[in-house]
């Protein structure tokens, strides 16, 4: 193992709002990709959807300003920025479904080299899974981004051969930000395109369910 | 805007408003299917949910985002051996104790659905569409039992209109007319629910005089709202974050 | 023939708003249909529908008042009812073909006795038949009521043991209101339930496709 | 409300208004499929109509509810041999000359869909649903060589998503970012074609700031439209009733 830093969470989610152009749609799932919210740089505007409802919703209200009737898709408070606006299910999955967001970011249990993705049910055998929108949005989003750490707490790796946990969805994940590297995926492989400053990458290798390509020098 | 024939006033109006919760619930049989609007806590009609419980229809099938939290609501009526069986898109969260309870005891029949295909399947039902085709689900174990179809080299399933004997929605204004507006996230189910059962009653935190609603704002028109109570919003508490999606 | 006088387009009109009770959501087609708006009795609360995204219109407006924006689906000019609303083609039809209507009043070229409708087109060999929203309101309504006259200009029957012309839709007639009669259709069968005074049965018959059944005395 | 990003305004701004009816036409090429919005003459953006005759691409597909009137707008396009093929519900009204020469010379496709039909396959283009299930058109001309399924004992024809490469729409306000309100019957096909095309382009009848509009108002969020060309409603010359639906 190396000896250099991983990401923080926080920093993870800094370095995945950087990539995110002024005027695109993003739908942010539950976990790291909630905080990139808080991450993008100011003045940039990116519209963030919301399953629930709202297109352009921002950060969370002051404890005395909270309104009860605005929650984003995680059942936090949250505000409406200028330009904002609400709608119902259908029409907010319509959204989703027709292709409409330029970006989804999502968490995972799983990611494949062939884009699979697992992060809504942690063995076939349970038989009350909590999928949400987590399947419209892997379908029906061009770019479904994945925001994890790179292995498990046990230190077992999140990114596979083939996922062992029920698939979200089939050949989605375009590109995986981890606390260690952002890896690009493409034509069923997984590429590394940046790494933590000190990271070698046999030590990356290692940490990986699968064998990468590097397109980084040797340390960055 | 033209003479409203209602301002001119002979005959009786239209008036959707009922007196109380119990009158608003009157009918609802045993073995019906409940649609419950809200997600999370904002927008669920947590009064008529209240009265279902005293209202005692049993065997019901309850269609919701979400299974309940804690022990009130509609984890209240799951708990009160009422529900046979609920077909939401999470029914797993952090407060999901009585739904966790009975699931694991076998007394509660489970169909989880996507939430955009679910809040599809409810529009398809309000539209008159019997079935449409999604690529939600396909290539995954939620598809386990669907028909699939290819348009354009891509494979889809087919889903079924998702009907009900009774939407309980919550709204933020209506008129007498059944006209509803809703406020902020809090249209999300509520607004295709509405259209989609035989009998919609909704929760009204006010009513406001006929013309009064912005006719560009109306977002449930009249035609598909049955019966009204009001129950203003100060007497609703917003429970806060639940967790989950 | 009889010597009794039909009923004039406007009193026809007028006979079919008498059965529309309060509290309906009605479509009313081109033709004897839109007249009936104009003779809903005053204070009787019948909400009308326009294909176009209208709940709630109301009477033409004054010559100085027409609003641009603010047609029916014949194009006409309209004015909004307090409690009205206005919303999408998709909405629109989503309240016809969802069964939302109570009613809906139309015109035929020919109705047969097994309820099918002939309104839209007037030969199979005409290529550009214009359909409208016709076929949508025929099969999404529960109530189809047809108002004509009970003949064509030329004398030949409207009411026909089976249409000629290509169908609006099959079996959805419930009732047809001529300017001679009132006629339910019931499994199969048209069944008079009213006539004008002095027609006789015969009268009726003699200007009738198929054979009619009566549940109303020889003379109204 | 939060505090906007677009009021910290260090950086550029989204800004969807082009200068010009060209510029907002700029691109679309031969052999596009163009959905055209409006109903009669209200909602229709005849000046980018006007624009797409300048703009000179051939060999259009058009999809609108009508086939023109008159010889203005859709009616010169088509006589001006742009238009390969039209795909509509009431191709044939008062004032239909060009369309009806046209088609009588064979010199025009017509593909004839209930306006219910119409509406829902252009809607479900937007809201990525490949096919669905009507009951309309079944028993009749209209329904032949479409596939037929039986749901409940009730037969349905099956319908395909209606996608366009670009969808003109007139809206009433706008903002810098795209977002639509429409004015009383001007929503009509405006609010769906504008989900339903690669790229909406809008002929908006005056802009207004960010913030404006009441977000419980906006009918065509920014995210469905990419171009916005200004054409005040004084431009706009009410052509009064045509006949037919």
């Amino acid at each position: 193992m190396s000896i250099c830093k991983p990401l923080s969470r926080r920093d993870l989610a800094a370095r995945i709002a950087r990539d995110i152009p002024e005027g695109w749609y993003v739908n942010l799932g539950i976990g790291i990709p909630t905080l990139i919210a808080d991450a993008i740089p100011a003045g940039r505007e990116v519209i963030l959807h919301s399953e629930n409802g709202i297109l352009g919703f921002g950060p969370a209200p002051a404890p005395e300003a909270v309104d009860p009737w605005l929650i984003n898709a995680g059942k936090q408070h949250v505000t409406l920025n200028a330009g904002g606006s609400f709608f119902h299910h259908a029409d907010s999955f319509a959204m989703i479904r027709g292709g409409h967001l330029d970006l989804c970011v999502l968490g995972a249990f799983e990611v494949a080299a062939n884009g699979d993705l697992a992060n809504w049910a942690t063995s076939a055998e349970d038989s009350a899974p909590a999928v949400g929108g987590a399947m419209d949005l892997a379908v029906g989003t061009p770019r479904v981004w994945v925001a994890t750490e790179h292995t498990t707490r046990e230190g077992a790796p999140k990114l596979v051969e083939r996922c062992t946990y029920p698939l979200t969805a089939p050949g989605v994940v375009t590109r995986i930000y981890t606390n260690l590297a952002v890896i690009d995926v493409r034509h069923g492989r997984f590429v590394v395109t940046e790494m933590i400053p000190g990271l070698s990458r046999e030590a990356l290798q290692a940490q990986t369910g699968v064998e990468l390509q590097f397109e980084v020098p040797e340390y960055a | 805007m033209g003479k409203s024939h209602a301002e001119e006033g002979t005959g009786t109006m239209i008036n959707k408003e009922v007196r109380d919760i119990a009158d608003a619930l009157s009918g609802i049989g045993d073995g019906a299917v409940v649609m419950v609007g809200g997600f999370g806590s904002v927008g669920q009609p947590d009064a008529l949910i209240e009265g279902l419980i005293e209202q005692g229809a049993r065997d019901l099938t309850i269609i919701a985002n979400n299974a309940g939290a804690g022990r009130v609501g509609l984890a209240r009526l799951m708990e009160a051996g009422r529900v046979r069986k609920i077909i939401c898109s999470f029914p797993r969260s952090a407060g999901s104790v009585v739904f966790e309870e009975l699931f694991r005891a076998g007394k509660l029949e489970l169909e989880i659905v996507p939430q955009g295909t679910l809040a599809e399947r409810i529009r398809a039902a309000g539209a008159g569409i019997p079935g449409f085709y999604t690529a939600t689900t396909v290539g995954t174990l939620l598809a386990q039992g669907k028909e699939t179809r290819t348009f354009d080299g891509r494979t889809y399933v087919l889903e079924h209109a998702l009907h009900a004997d009774v939407a309980l929605v919550e709204a933020w204004r209506t008129d007498r007319m059944g006209n509803c507006t809703y406020r902020e996230s809090g249209r999300n189910f509520n607004a295709v629910m509405a259209m989609a059962a035989r009998m919609t009653v909704v929760q009204s935190c006010g009513m406001v005089a006929v013309g009064a609603l912005d006719p560009e704002m109306i977002v449930t028109p009249g035609i598909f709202v049955d019966r009204i109570v009001v129950v203003p919003e100060a007497a609703k508490v917003a429970a806060g974050a639940e967790g989950g999606a």
